[in-house]
């Protein structure tokens, strides 16, 4: 493998930024924004100069290899700070760099108002750096440090404004069901280590054949713990839509386009492992199906934009998570499907901030109508993800997730049947909410508050909205034109040869549509051709109750794990002080005791002495008597 | 006359000796007690004598005489010392060591 | 040279200066102090540098017949495990002098005792891990607790007294029972070839494996005492509540090593077979400490309680990859003793500066401090990052090698500790959210952020937590000849990677 | 019990009559020392027990301790004793209600168990024993005898036991010896003190116990003019014994006060 000494740049340009804005505290105020966009513009430069100079080599030569230092050395455990860029982690890299920097250019509008910008930026542009090197670590543990490093960054921007004790309170629920996957992902390393040796991506892949399948399972299985975590699946979904707390372009970013996703490039990186384990593959897929349901259900009902556009998010993932779990056939559409994504739902959320921004910082779409013609530009980005997240023709989202769905059907027996009804199935409700999203925000009759006083975003915010859109309708067909995505990254995957076709994708096509067309009426007669009341009405099915409630996860949650939690923690601390530092005290009240009671004998009269000496004779006369037969 | 019956008398007479010293308060009654105890001993001493055939005990006995004297003239002046600062010869009044 | 007696002088020479000063210059006392802990700290560097590492032999050696009728000698000398730990203790000792700069002004005496009492300890704390004499370390051992004794009793605050007595008492009652194993040993070498406290010669002693399982404990039990072990922990939330941030740093960060220390040196090399007799349980034991602890550091209402109980679940980390025996474990645990000083050395220091602004130790009495006092909250933050090991600071890369190298031959043990992890998050951010995030209560609007001096105090342990998280290679080189010698003399290797496990 | 018979019936020698007649009475004695009120009482039974004891000796060979016992301890310390009893108050009489609770009837069992067990311990040990005799060993005269042995092999302890006697009389005499914390007072002191003190009650002095005409004793207090008892008339130390009696029995109310008139 050829060796490169820039990759590194790639991480260090944000990371420096970082640094220097959180060090130089204030004094950086004026134009510290501008040299974080500066820095994660130009690491978006030294990718797309590493993806030609990419270009230029033939296939087995394209992954590239980066040595920085040996990080950790024991014994046989040797992890070097190295990173790898191949042809999976440079569509990452430029995903995370190019809407990266275009967010960091919406945000300096967004944000102009805070007064910590700066502190923003920086948390940003550590955000990108831990993304990068989750992309192009080299190994297991090398992206456990960027794994972490992001789960911090989303921590620290969730709660960018946590005076609110709800904003705190939703950072550090995502940190901690974060830590619950990265603790899978621990699990997956050890395993890893004590079976093959290695934690090394290479290594790993060297050894996977060898390995028992009873530990590539197990390894398996705790990755897909890990992605659960990271990527909002079930069961650790529930913090993705508190997550929206953090600023706008936070949730375009971290929670949309590119941190979310991380779960979709372990188990894709992971490819070798999977494939040889076909139990953990199977729960992959089972996971996918259950989340993209889940997220697509919870996006029925939801009032807050963000929070509809959170329960897509969680949604689509699922969607990937499925795809990466159809095996070798399946990750080249799972990855288009992450790329386009990151397009046209980063768009969209930009959108809404744009649109919140507007509508002073109102979420809820209720409030909101007739916006589209005080928002146009707003109106026809956000507008254009639409169509193509509802995989309309020749927009992005067709290209990818028809290939998922029919991928699906081809999986083969019941299973793919399953697979492809869920999917189609999803792509009905998708199409239902999404329009509902349209509808109640941009046509219908205004139901704004006094004070609104929609307008439109300055440039700043809608050229990024505006680049994302051209990339919503174009990146779909670029991707797939020529098969371009799944042969550039086919050397990566093992081909087990074509599965036979259950469908062909014209009849997956127009199956598609027609639940998207079933989906879009149904929105159509229920928010366009009523009246939609200003708030939510209350006299309706459990059902939409429950999904409003994100179907009971968060009550599930705390049901099965917080209310116990609390009680063993407290039963704890009241056993460490009664019980154990209990029987510590109680050794010493007993000898504070014996020593009081004893005291008693020592009355002070001289005669309770003599007594006492008298009782001693008699003992030792007794003795003398007992021993002296 | 069997000398056995003398060291019976002996150990009744360190008996009394000795509940005396617990029942009595006076502390000259106490010292009273004390001493039937030591002369108690020295019955036995003779006796124990007699029956050896031998003088050691007699001289024991005459030591134990000495240092009885001896005691007596320092736990009477004491007895003195107390009662000229507390006004007593009782022995539980002088309980200072209880605090 | 006499590199290590020059050490244990030089803090004992301090506070000879400083006893001698006039007692109403208290900046005069502070400033000797820290001079004094300053220059021990350069000698101890400039010992550090010419350390080979890759001798396992102990180094700077120097023995001196100190009771010759007894066979004692002042013997002392170290390898890595020890230097590891004497840096520690000589870089935060000038941290601690330098951040508990006000402290000593609440006590029960004057600034001048508190001082020397710091030095007298200093001179300890390298005298323990250096000593090779079974002996001198057993006095050194003792000793190193009177000075605790005052500091706690005379410095701390609330029930400082009752703290201070149950530290002792406890500490005592362990050491008593070292000593009964010491004497024990004193009198078996006597049968074999005369009588010794030299270390060397007792671990070739040879004893029946009753014996040494009872000397074993005897051992174990004090170092279990020293370094908090479920269920004998129960003094150190006591003592780090009563005591002065700079105390509990000294105490947590130091003083509870020579526990870990004590059973890496003592424990495996004098009584290997009663080692591995114990080992199962020892590690659950462990296991228990660390879930134990953590569970209870979100119990807490008290933040330096909750400092407290986090370190009980570290040292169970410790313990655990102490006794399970592999080259990771073991050079893990030997890393997580050093992290760990300077990890909790943070969260005490800033967790006192907060303490001593609001006037109360209650978690609940503070909050939106990061808005009040950004640089405080900030280190606050890394601090508590640093005890959650986060990856790309220093306690993530001991802790990991820890779980790892105890996962390749206890994996059930790993995995149950591995769920302190997400314990551990809930430990930090709790505190964090309901000291630093949220609206800022009544009461906080006015403390005052970090002056200068705090800021250089805290400067270098953080950058020590960050730097040795993305680079801890100098240290592992100094620490891998070490545990591997120990994991050799002890007779294991590392287990093999076994393909065909079918282990999930 | 028989065998005891048996044995009171062949010592009835002139010893054994002496024994069987002077034993139960010491015995009755010494309890009577534990049982009697006054110290006093308990001093002159203590006397009976030791002459008792002294003629136990003579009657066992020992004359010359005999001597001692009679000379040293009822002439010497007994007259010792009762010139303290002398100083702490003759008539006092102790209480003899227990005020620790539960010593008296655990000394009397204790008391019951000690003296059981060594009779029978004696009863065991002395079976089959006979009494050699010091005939053989007073055979150069009983006083010869005890010299002999005190100063050949005892002569060690002797001496030590000299010094321990010089030793217990310095230690008398160091004990006894009233040592002032405060100055004498001197006679002008006194009358500084007297005539500019706090008031002139006493300037004349405290007033003479004793009921004029009726009762002159150093335990009755004075009346005062008022028919009042003065309790500064008393000495302070019998005032300290509770030995004060009350004057009102000699009051002049309690009699016949009429002035008969004499031609």
């Amino acid at each position: 493998m050829m060796t490169s000494n820039s990759l590194v740049y790639l991480i260090a340009l944000p990371l420096a930024g970082a640094v220097i804005l959180l060090l130089s505290g204030r004094r950086s105020d004026k134009w510290g924004h501008l040299l974080a966009t500066a820095l994660s513009a130009s690491s978006f430069f030294v990718g797309l100069y590493q993806l030609s100079l990419m270009l230029d080599r033939t296939n087995e030569e394209r992954p590239i290899t980066q040595k920085l230092f040996e990080w950790i050395s024991v014994g046989t455990f040797k992890i070097d700070a190295g990173l790898l860029l191949d042809q999976l982690s440079i569509c990452f890299v430029l995903l995370i760099t190019g809407v990266g920097t275009l967010i960091h250019i919406y945000s300096i509008s967004y944000m102009s108002h805070d007064p910590d910008r700066r502190r923003f930026f920086a948390f940003l542009n550590l955000f990108i750096a831990s993304m990068l090197l989750l992309v192009l670590g080299d190994s297991y543990l090398n992206l456990y440090v960027g794994w972490e490093g992001v789960g911090l960054a989303s921590y620290l921007l969730i709660g960018f404004w946590n005076q609110k004790p709800a904003y705190a309170t939703a950072s550090k629920k995502a940190f901690v069901m974060n830590r619950i996957g990265d603790m899978g992902l621990s699990f997956a390393i050890m395993i890893a280590f004590a079976t093959m040796g290695t934690v090394s991506f290479t290594g790993v892949k060297a050894a996977a054949e060898q390995t028992s399948t009873a530990a590539l399972t197990g390894i398996g299985i705790m990755l897909l713990v890990a992605a659960t975590g990271k990527s909002a699946q079930f069961p650790l979904q529930a913090w993705l839509g508190d997550a929206m707390a953090g600023p706008t372009p936070v949730s375009a970013l971290i929670h949309a386009a590119t941190m979310v996703t991380a779960g979709v490039y372990l188990i894709t990186r992971s490819n070798f492992i999977f494939d040889a384990a076909p139990t953990a593959q199977l729960l992959v897929v089972i996971v996918g199906a259950i989340t993209l349901m889940f997220g697509a259900l919870i996006g029925t009902a939801k009032d807050d934009i963000k929070k509809a556009l959170a329960a897509s998010t969680m949604s689509q993932i699922g969607y990937m998570i499925l795809g990466a779990g159809l095996g070798p056939v399946g990750y080249a559409f799972a990855i288009m499907h992450l790329l386009t994504h990151g397009f046209f739902k980063a768009g969209m959320f930009l959108g809404a901030g744009s649109v919140m921004h507007g509508m002073n910082d109102e979420v809820n779409m209720r409030k909101y109508g007739a916006l589209r013609k005080f928002m146009p530009i707003t109106f026809i980005t956000f507008g254009l993800g639409y169509l193509a997240i509802l995989g309309v023709p020749p927009f992005a989202g067709f290209y990818s997730k028809d290939m998922i769905i029919e991928t699906a059907f081809n999986a083969g027996g019941i299973k793919g049947i399953i697979l492809g009804t869920v999917t189609l199935l999803g792509a009905g409700i998708t199409a239902f909410y999404m329009t509902r999203v349209m509808i109640l925000t941009f046509t219908g009759t205004s139901r704004w508050d006094e004070e609104a006083h929609p307008h439109e975003s300055p440039w700043l915010m809608w050229l990024p909205m505006a680049i994302l859109a051209v990339g919503s309708v174009t990146s779909g067909y670029l991707l797939s034109s020529g098969d371009a995505l799944v042969n550039w990254l086919s050397p990566l995957f093992e081909d087990h040869g074509e599965h036979e076709e259950l469908l062909s994708p014209i009849i997956v096509s127009t199956l598609a549509l027609t639940m998207v067309a079933i989906g879009i009426a149904f929105a159509f007669i229920k928010y366009s051709l009523n009246e939609v009341d200003e708030v939510a009405p209350s006299d309706v099915s459990i059902f939409t109750k429950i999904a409003r409630q994100d179907l009971m996860q968060d009550r599930f949650n705390e049901a099965v794990f917080m209310r116990p939690g609390q009680v063993l923690t407290e039963v704890l601390v009241k056993t460490d002080e009664v019980v154990i530092d209990g029987a510590v005290r109680g050794v010493g009240r007993a000898a504070l005791g014996s020593g009081a009671s004893l005291r008693g004998i020592q009355s002070g009269f001289v005669r309770s002495y003599a007594m006492l000496i008298l009782i001693g004779a008699v003992a030792l006369v007794a003795a003398i008597w007992v021993v002296v037969q | 006359m069997n000398a056995a019956n003398y060291l019976y008398l002996s150990a009744l007479l360190f008996t009394i000796g000795a509940v005396g010293v617990v029942v009595r308060r006076n502390a000259i009654v106490v010292f009273m007690c004390v001493e039937l105890m030591l002369n108690a001993a020295n019955l036995s001493f003779v006796t124990f004598s007699r029956i050896n055939g031998d003088l050691n005990g007699q001289v024991i006995a005459f030591f134990t005489m000495v240092v009885a004297a001896c005691e007596v003239v320092v736990g009477l002046a004491i007895i003195v010392t107390i009662y000229r600062s507390r006004r007593s010869a009782s022995v539980d009044d002088a309980s200072l060591l209880k605090r | 040279m006499m590199w290590l007696t020059l050490l244990m002088v030089l803090p004992l020479a301090g506070s000879v200066v400083i006893v001698s000063l006039p007692k109403a210059n208290e900046k005069l006392t502070k400033q000797v102090a820290l001079a004094t802990t300053l220059i021990v700290m350069g000698v101890t560097i400039a010992m550090a540098v010419g350390f080979e590492r890759d001798n396992v032999e102990l180094q700077f050696v120097e023995k001196y017949a100190w009771i010759p009728s007894f066979g004692i000698n002042y013997a002392l000398g170290i390898d890595g495990l020890a230097l590891v730990l004497i840096l520690m203790s000589t870089i935060l000792a000038p941290v601690v002098v330098l951040a508990s700069w006000n402290e000593a002004h609440g006590g029960r005496w004057s600034v001048k005792t508190f001082y020397i009492l710091i030095l007298v300890l200093e001179t300890m704390m390298i005298g323990v891990f250096a000593a090779t004499d079974l002996f001198l370390f057993y006095v050194i051992f003792e000793a190193m607790l009177i000075p605790v004794y005052f500091l706690i009793g005379g410095y701390g605050t609330g029930e400082r007294s009752a703290a201070a007595v149950k530290f002792l008492i406890y500490s005592l009652f362990g050491g008593l029972l070292m000593l009964a194993s010491i004497i024990a040993l004193y009198v078996m070498s006597g049968a074999q070839g005369g009588h010794t406290f030299d270390l060397a010669a007792l671990s070739n002693l040879e004893m029946s494996s009753t014996t040494q399982n009872f000397l074993f404990l005897g051992f174990f039990i004090a170092f279990a005492i020293k370094a908090p072990l479920w269920p004998l922990h129960t003094w150190l939330p006591d003592a780090a509540e009563s005591a002065t941030p700079g105390t509990s740093v000294l105490l947590l960060g130091v003083l509870d090593k020579v526990g870990t220390f004590g059973m890496i040196r003592y424990c495996l090399s004098l009584f290997p077979e009663a080692s591995k007799t114990f080992t199962p349980a020892i590690l659950v034991l462990a296991v228990i400490s660390i879930i134990y602890g953590a569970i209870l550091a979100i119990g807490q209402r008290d933040l330096k309680r909750l400092i407290a109980f986090t370190s009980i679940s570290h040292f169970g980390f410790i313990t655990m990859g102490i006794f399970a025996m592999t080259s990771q474990s073991q050079s893990g645990a030997t890393l997580y003793m050093f992290n760990h000083g300077f990890s909790t050395a943070a969260l005490f220091l800033v967790g006192g500066w907060m303490i001593s602004r609001r006037g109360s130790s209650t978690i609940a009495d503070f909050g939106g401090l990061q808005r009040v006092t950004p640089v405080m909250a900030w280190m606050f933050f890394l601090a508590g990052m640093s005890s959650l090991a986060l990856p790309g600071l220093s306690s993530f890369v001991s802790e990991f090698l820890v779980l790892v190298g105890t996962f390749t031959r206890y994996p059930i043990h790993a995995i149950i500790a591995t769920f302190g992890i997400v314990l551990a998050a809930l430990y930090i951010l709790i505190p964090v959210q309901k000291a630093l995030h949220g609206p800022t209560t009544p009461g906080n609007e006015n403390l005052s952020d970090l002056n200068l001096r705090e800021k250089i105090a805290i400067a270098p342990v953080i950058a020590i937590i960050v730097v040795l998280g993305f680079y801890p290679s100098p240290l592992l080189k100094v620490i891998n000849p070490a545990a591997s010698h120990v994991i050799a003399q002890f007779g294991f290797s590392d287990p093999e990677p076994n393909l065909n496990s079918g282990d999930k | 019990m028989s065998d005891l018979a048996l044995q009171v019936g062949q010592t009835a020698s002139p010893e054994a009559t002496l024994f069987w007649i002077l034993a139960p009475l010491t015995f009755l004695a010494a309890l009577g020392m534990l049982l009697v009120k006054k110290a006093v009482h308990s001093a002159i039974l203590m006397a009976f027990v030791m002459v008792a004891l002294a003629i136990f000796y003579i009657a066992q060979g020992a004359p010359f301790l005999g001597i001692v016992q009679i000379v040293v301890y009822t002439g010497a310390v007994m007259m010792l004793f009762l010139f303290i009893l002398m100083l702490v108050g003759v008539d006092s009489s102790d209480s003899l209600t227990e005020t620790i609770r539960g010593l008296r009837p655990i000394a009397i069992m204790a008391a019951l168990g000690f003296g059981g067990l060594m009779v029978s311990l004696l009863a065991r040990a002395t079976l089959g024993r006979t009494a050699v005799g010091v005939e053989a060993a007073n055979a150069d005269g009983n006083v010869q005898g005890i010299a002999q042995l005190l100063f050949s092999t005892f002569v060690w302890p002797f001496e030590v036991v000299s010094a321990l006697l010089i030793t217990a009389a310095l230690g008398a005499m160091v004990l006894a010896h009233h040592h002032r914390i405060q100055e004498r007072p001197t006679q002008r002191q006194l009358s500084i003190e007297r005539f500019r003190g706090e008031s002139l009650a006493n300037a004349a002095g405290l007033p003479a116990p004793g009921v004029f005409a009726r009762h002159n004793a150093v335990d009755v207090p004075a009346l005062l003019p008022d028919g009042t008892a003065s309790v500064a008339s008393v000495n302070a130390s019998l005032k300290a014994r509770g030995d004060v009696l009350d004057p009102s029995q000699f009051e002049l109310s309690s009699i016949d006060t009429r002035v008969e008139e004499e031609k």
